[in-house]
């Protein structure tokens, strides 16, 4: 027996069994569960082969970049546990806080646990349903998202806020526009928006940033420059450690350098996001501090509120930036400039940082339209020369 | 002679896997099946010049292109049309042929010696040697009334495991260089140009006249045809490029010199499922069980004729592709692995540094052909980019493709890439998108 | 449809506009006196809300006849009797908040110490946000507060983030609203200028 | 016969399927007394001015036909206009410039040029109020929501119950911004689409 013939018909049942290019049932299931389906690629790597012309494939999937962006994201993650601990013990002792480490952990452990379990469970609920309207494999994208989420909120905000804003930024963000990859927006941002705006009184103010403060003053380093007292921000040291109020994942740049670099080296997001988004955002705080329009010094601001994490996690968001590589380089500018302009000109929205990279997730599509026509008008020109070669 | 040139690929990627081709002639006795695939041919409708039953010799039409019937696809051996095997909607899959047991796989042919362009395409039409040219645009046979703007010969392969040209052209270099002579006359005196290695000894080449010769360094894609093009002599909408293998100017430089017509050819079998690795000589359509039968470390293989960036898989017909320099034999993959998105990934191959493979750089893979995913929508990520040394833009030009925007694939480019261009975007892609077959689809539309 | 020539056209569009103007014209004088009448019943509503009575907008001209009359010829100042009997001076404020104008009345007692009562109204501030300014809540805060500090300068009450600027004491002062600093902001400036509304 | 009028209220809305009008779907909906008020005002000038167009509409010259049935609307929307200043004075506040813009919906024009100058008044003027009506149907929908979520109230009378409230319960500031009422048009023109295509 020729053993390609017997290969062949062992490809064909395999075939049968596996239809690599409709995400439908598989591994014989009878009817398309986008949740079990999701649960089982979760635990076990699928068993489909190469089907095209290429036979062999990277060992990359969206599971493995989504959880390398979630490792980046750990210790920013684990800071914050503790800074929400600090930051309560801090309020209630009034500095001459007795909480021990672990405990301070704990507590903001504790006061995290709730918000990504909503977060994941209202989340993923949008999405399987969708999955299972469109008949559709589950996406990795809401993993990350689902991860981002809690870390961008207030410790104390309540739970069905966030529940709704989960629901809206899924719904509205992703779903209505095809499902992740096609959402222009960042959906993790767009929850935050979403509370910002429909719900201002809990991120917004001096009282929500420290978890248990009630009627307690405890202002952000940003407030503290909108309402006009940039001398009562901490330390330069402070600001970058992160021993200050503020979101769960936002406040220490430290650990927020160390995703940045994890994501750097294993190429998951792009450089040249992360340093436009700097250098615009540097430019213009030194081009207020200088001209005396703004108090705060340029690497202040860069430190301060979520300037650092936006430009870090949000604003490389691979679905959401720009496609080209010039047009990175656009997008990322923009931002930061956007992103302090707004800080410094409008004291309705102390956080530009969110609203910055928003506006800009709108214009991506653009951006990448003019680098496409210029190069394209460069491609005909240098085409059109070399004929005469 | 013009001065030596070398061209710097910097984007690209060499995949290192295990299996390479040792430098052994591996023993092959020539079988008595043949299999002459229309398939090999890229959107060839073939039209059967044939029954079953007939007798065929050593050049004798078995098809011919319905589109331009002047062009002709000739038996490689004398023997008797066993079987034609039909696929899905009456395809012509192959004409099975059996070899007379004693008969030569070659054949003298009288004719004159041509002296013009004219006379050579004509012989070459009639002999069925027509087919061993390409063109670009879209990689199919050249129409016989155009004239390219060029002739590239690409002397070398940058694919993974691909064979070393200068044991694929052993004895061939007389025939060669008198192919080349036939060539520019075919082409109406078109510039040829050699494309070779930087760095390495090309015996093989280096005597050849009246070429210009170009030399390029860097990773895979270097020796893909469409790069050289791309980096020597880009081509516009209406613009069309020649290209042969150097072996099939070999051919056709035999043929010429001594009239012998002859089908035969060295491939490299090469891949980590391979016992004894190394290189065969062949003739066109022979069957290659009997080669592969002893030679596989288990069953569970896929047998690809090509290198497993953009070969096929031979699944009905062992047969090497008519265009085709090596066999190569990896693992069926489809193993399941518990949370292996969350293992460290120490053997995992990976251009990302997302697996912890990085540790050891110059490890060679055993790759298989695991997805090692599900399909996604397409992510922006910049791994395209990295590979793609072409002066365009992989995926604004890859989504276009997808929807098939024909103004904007034109404006991006597509003239001057091909779907191999794109294996090494395919490769990394981690939305796990075939993008070789999107490609295809989208310039059928062309 | 025909032809018309341009006489035709032109006499057709004059007749037009004369027919439409004169029926608008005619209902607009109309209906002129109930216009006036409401837009003073709001204002007299404001002034009264001011002073802290609480009266139906239908009821507030009578009312208003009886309860102020006005200081100034420009309509700016009135002289009110407050709700709980003693008068006061109200002062017409006008100021800018996040999106577009704000403006209001102030009520301060005769001795031009204490604020009485305040009344705000704005055309387009944020809903939820910069319009709780016309919610009873921010307004009662400003009851009762001081315009001179202790060592009688004039600091007028000062709209202020709590726990911000720890010299204006506490009966100098109401909370902002959270989440809308310019309109709070607006309402503080506002407010300064009750100093030179005293002046005259 | 009935039918043909009826479909400007569900399959041939013009909010949903043209995407008319949508610019004072937004700005007046935050509430539903105004969202009511100008839903009936945009169905009387509609239904009125395709009355009179369609009765004068062999006397009107092409050429100018625009402008007289701009003249035309205007007229209604003026009328109107006044007549909520004069009668319903805080509604006409709310809806500000909206009233007056009412002369730029593109329904109105829309209706007039498609239906009023070919058709007979009675006919005419059955179109011109189903329109309207549909308009307002979507701005009512959109406005309940707006109002329940965004304020906790209907009609001004608060529904949401002071336990909610103390429960934790906030009302959604972002209902209230124009943005949310565009998102709840468009979460209308999708569930009407899937019903219709359903059907179809």
């Amino acid at each position: 027996m020729n053993i390609f013939l017997e290969q062949s018909r062992r490809d064909k049942t395999r075939e049968a069994q596996l239809t690599p290019h409709k995400a439908k049932p598989q591994y014989g299931a009878k009817r398309s569960n986008a949740l079990i389906d999701a649960i089982d690629t979760f635990l076990r790597t699928p068993a489909t082969v190469t089907d095209g012309r290429c036979h062999v494939r990277d060992a990359v999937d969206m599971k493995r970049i989504m959880i390398t962006v979630m490792i980046a994201l750990a210790p920013a993650l684990v800071f914050g546990w503790w800074n929400v601990g600090f930051q309560h013990f801090d309020m209630i002792y009034n500095g001459g806080s007795i909480a021990t480490r672990w405990q301070c952990l704990w507590y903001g452990f504790l006061k995290w646990l709730p918000l990504v379990i909503v977060t994941y469970v209202s989340g993923l609920a949008v999405e399987v349903l969708f999955a299972q309207i469109r008949k559709e494999e589950v996406a990795e994208g809401f993993f990350v998202t689902g991860f981002l989420i809690p870390m961008i909120m207030p410790p104390d905000v309540p739970l069905w806020i966030v529940a709704v804003a989960t629901v809206f930024a899924v719904l509205f963000g992703k779903e209505v526009f095809g499902g992740t990859g096609y959402n222009f927006l960042n959906p993790a941002l767009l929850a935050r928006a979403f509370v910002f705006f429909a719900y201002p009184s809990v991120i917004s103010g001096d009282q929500v940033w420290v978890s248990g403060a009630d009627a307690v003053t405890c202002a952000t380093p940003l407030s503290f420059v909108m309402n006009g007292h940039p001398e009562a921000v901490p330390f330069t040291w402070n600001l970058f450690i992160g021993t200050i109020p503020g979101c769960i994942g936002e406040t220490c740049k430290l650990a927020i350098l160390l995703g940045a670099a994890i994501l750097l080296f294993t190429q998951v997001a792009d450089w040249r996001i992360m340093l436009s988004v700097f250098t615009g955002g540097y430019l213009t705080a030194a081009i207020f501090h200088v001209t005396g329009l703004c108090p705060v010094e340029a690497h202040d601001q860069l430190l301060m509120g979520g300037f650092m994490f936006g430009a870090v996690f949000m604003a490389t968001d691979p679905v959401t930036a720009a496609h080209t590589r010039d047009g990175k380089y656009i997008y990322g500018l923009l931002i930061g400039i956007l992103a302090i302009l707004i800080r410094t000109l409008n004291k309705g929205y102390p956080e530009g940082m969110m609203l910055a990279i928003l506006l800009m997730n709108i214009f991506a599509p653009l951006i990448d339209y003019c680098v496409i026509q210029t190069h394209i008008k460069r491609r005909q020109k240098a085409i059109g020369n070399n004929d005469y070669n | 002679m013009k001065n030596r040139e070398t061209y710097k690929i910097e984007k690209g990627l060499d995949l290192r896997m295990a299996g390479a081709a040792t430098e052994n002639i591996l023993d092959f006795v020539l079988p008595d099946r043949f299999y002459v695939r229309p398939g090999d041919f890229r959107w060839l409708m073939p039209k059967l010049l044939v029954q079953v039953g007939d007798r065929v010799n050593v050049g004798a039409p078995l098809f011919c292109d319905k589109r331009d019937e002047r062009v002709l696809f000739v038996s490689p051996v004398t023997g008797t049309v066993r079987d034609i095997v039909r696929g899905e909607k009456r395809v012509i899959e192959a004409v099975v042929i059996d070899r007379d047991p004693d008969a030569q796989t070659e054949a003298a042919v009288e004719f004159e010696m041509p002296a013009d362009g004219d006379t050579v395409r004509k012989q070459l039409l009639q002999y069925g040697l027509w087919p061993c040219l390409r063109q670009r645009p879209f990689s199919v046979i050249p129409n016989p009334d155009i004239r390219p703007k060029s002739v590239f010969i690409p002397c070398f392969d940058s694919n993974p495991l691909a064979p070393d040209f200068n044991i694929l052209m052993r004895g061939k270099e007389e025939d060669f260089r008198h192919g080349i002579q036939m060539l520019r006359l075919a082409s109406g005196n078109a510039p040829t140009h050699l494309c070779m290695k930087e760095g390495v000894d090309n015996q093989s080449f280096e005597s050849t006249e009246n070429v210009e010769k170009h030399y390029f360094s860097g990773p895979h894609p270097a020796g893909n045809v469409g790069t050289q093009i791309h980096r020597i002599d880009p081509i516009d909408k209406d613009d069309v490029v020649w290209y042969v293998d150097p072996q099939e100017v070999a051919r056709i430089g035999r043929f010429f010199l001594e009239h012998r017509l002859d089908f035969s050819k060295t491939a490299a079998l090469t891949g980590p499922a391979i016992k004894n690795t190394g290189y065969f000589n062949t003739v066109y359509g022979a069957d290659l069980s009997a080669l592969l039968s002893d030679n596989l470390a288990h069953e569970n293989v896929r047998v690809i004729s090509g290198s497993v960036l953009s070969g096929s898989k031979l699944e009905m017909f062992p047969v090497l592709g008519f265009h085709d320099l090596q066999i190569t034999v990896i693992d069926e993959g489809g193993k399941r692995e518990v949370l292996g998105w969350l293992l460290p990934g120490f053997k995992k191959w990976s251009l990302s540094r997302t697996f912890l493979a990085w540790l050891t750089p110059k490890r060679t893979y055993n790759v298989n052909t695991s997805l090692h995913g599900g399909r996604r929508a397409v992510m922006m990520t910049d791994v395209y980019d990295k590979v793609f040394p072409f002066d365009l833009m992989p995926l604004q030009l890859l989504k276009a493709c997808e929807i098939k925007d024909i103004e904007q694939m034109e404006a991006l480019g597509i003239y001057e890439v091909d779907s191999e261009d794109f294996a090494l975007c395919e490769l990394v892609c981690p939305s796990k998108k075939e993008w070789q077959r999107i490609v295809e689809e989208a310039m059928l539309e062309l | 449809m025909k032809k018309f020539t341009n006489t035709y056209i032109f006499l057709y569009i004059t007749a037009l506009v004369v027919i439409i103007a004169v029926v608008l014209t005619l209902v607009s004088t109309g209906l002129k006196p109930r216009r006036d009448r409401n837009k003073q019943a709001e204002k007299c509503q404001q002034i009264l809300r001011a002073a802290g009575h609480d009266i139906d907008r239908s009821k507030a001209v009578e009312a208003f006849s009886h309860l102020a009359e006005p200081l100034t010829d420009d309509n700016k100042q009135y002289r009110v009797i407050c709700s709980d009997g003693t008068s006061g001076i109200a002062v017409r404020l006008d100021g800018k908040g996040l999106w577009g104008p704000i403006w209001g009345y102030a009520v301060i007692s005769e001795d031009g110490q204490t604020l009485k009562g305040v009344s705000f109204d704005h055309k387009s501030e944020t809903p939820g946000l910069g319009a709780k300014i016309t919610e009873e809540a921010f307004l009662k805060s400003f009851e009762g507060k001081k315009l001179y500090d202790k060592d009688g300068n004039f600091v007028s009450v000062r709209v202020l983030k709590p726990g911000t600027s720890a010299e204006i004491a506490e009966e100098n002062r109401v909370d902002a609203i959270s989440g809308a600093t310019l309109t709070s902001k607006g309402v503080d400036e506002m407010l300064k200028n009750l100093g030179s509304a005293k002046a005259q | 016969m009935m039918k043909k009028y009826l479909g400007p209220l569900s399959k041939d809305n013009p909010i949903l399927v043209q995407t008319l009008g949508v610019c004072s779907a937004l700005a007046v909906t935050a509430q539903l007394r105004p969202a009511v008020v100008m839903a009936l005002s945009v169905t009387v000038v509609c239904a009125c001015s395709n009355f009179i167009i369609s009765l004068i509409r062999n006397t009107i010259p092409s050429r100018i036909r625009i402008i007289v049935q701009l003249l035309v609307v205007s007229f209604f929307v003026i009328l109107v206009d006044l007549l909520l200043q004069s009668y319903l004075y805080d509604v006409s506040k709310m809806l500000s410039v909206f009233v007056g813009l009412i002369i730029t919906n593109c329904i109105i024009m829309g209706r007039l040029e498609a239906f009023a100058l070919s058709h007979k008044p009675l006919p005419s003027f059955m179109d011109g109020l189903m329109n309207g009506l549909g308009y307002g149907l979507v701005l009512v929908v959109v406005a309940f929501f707006r109002e329940l979520l965004g304020s906790g109230t209907l009609w001004n009378h608060q529904v949401v119950p002071d336990s909610w409230y103390a429960a934790g319960y906030l009302n959604n500031g972002l209902m209230i911004l124009p943005p949310m009422a565009l998102i709840l048009i468009g979460v209308i023109v999708w569930g009407k689409n899937r019903v219709t295509e359903k059907r179809g």
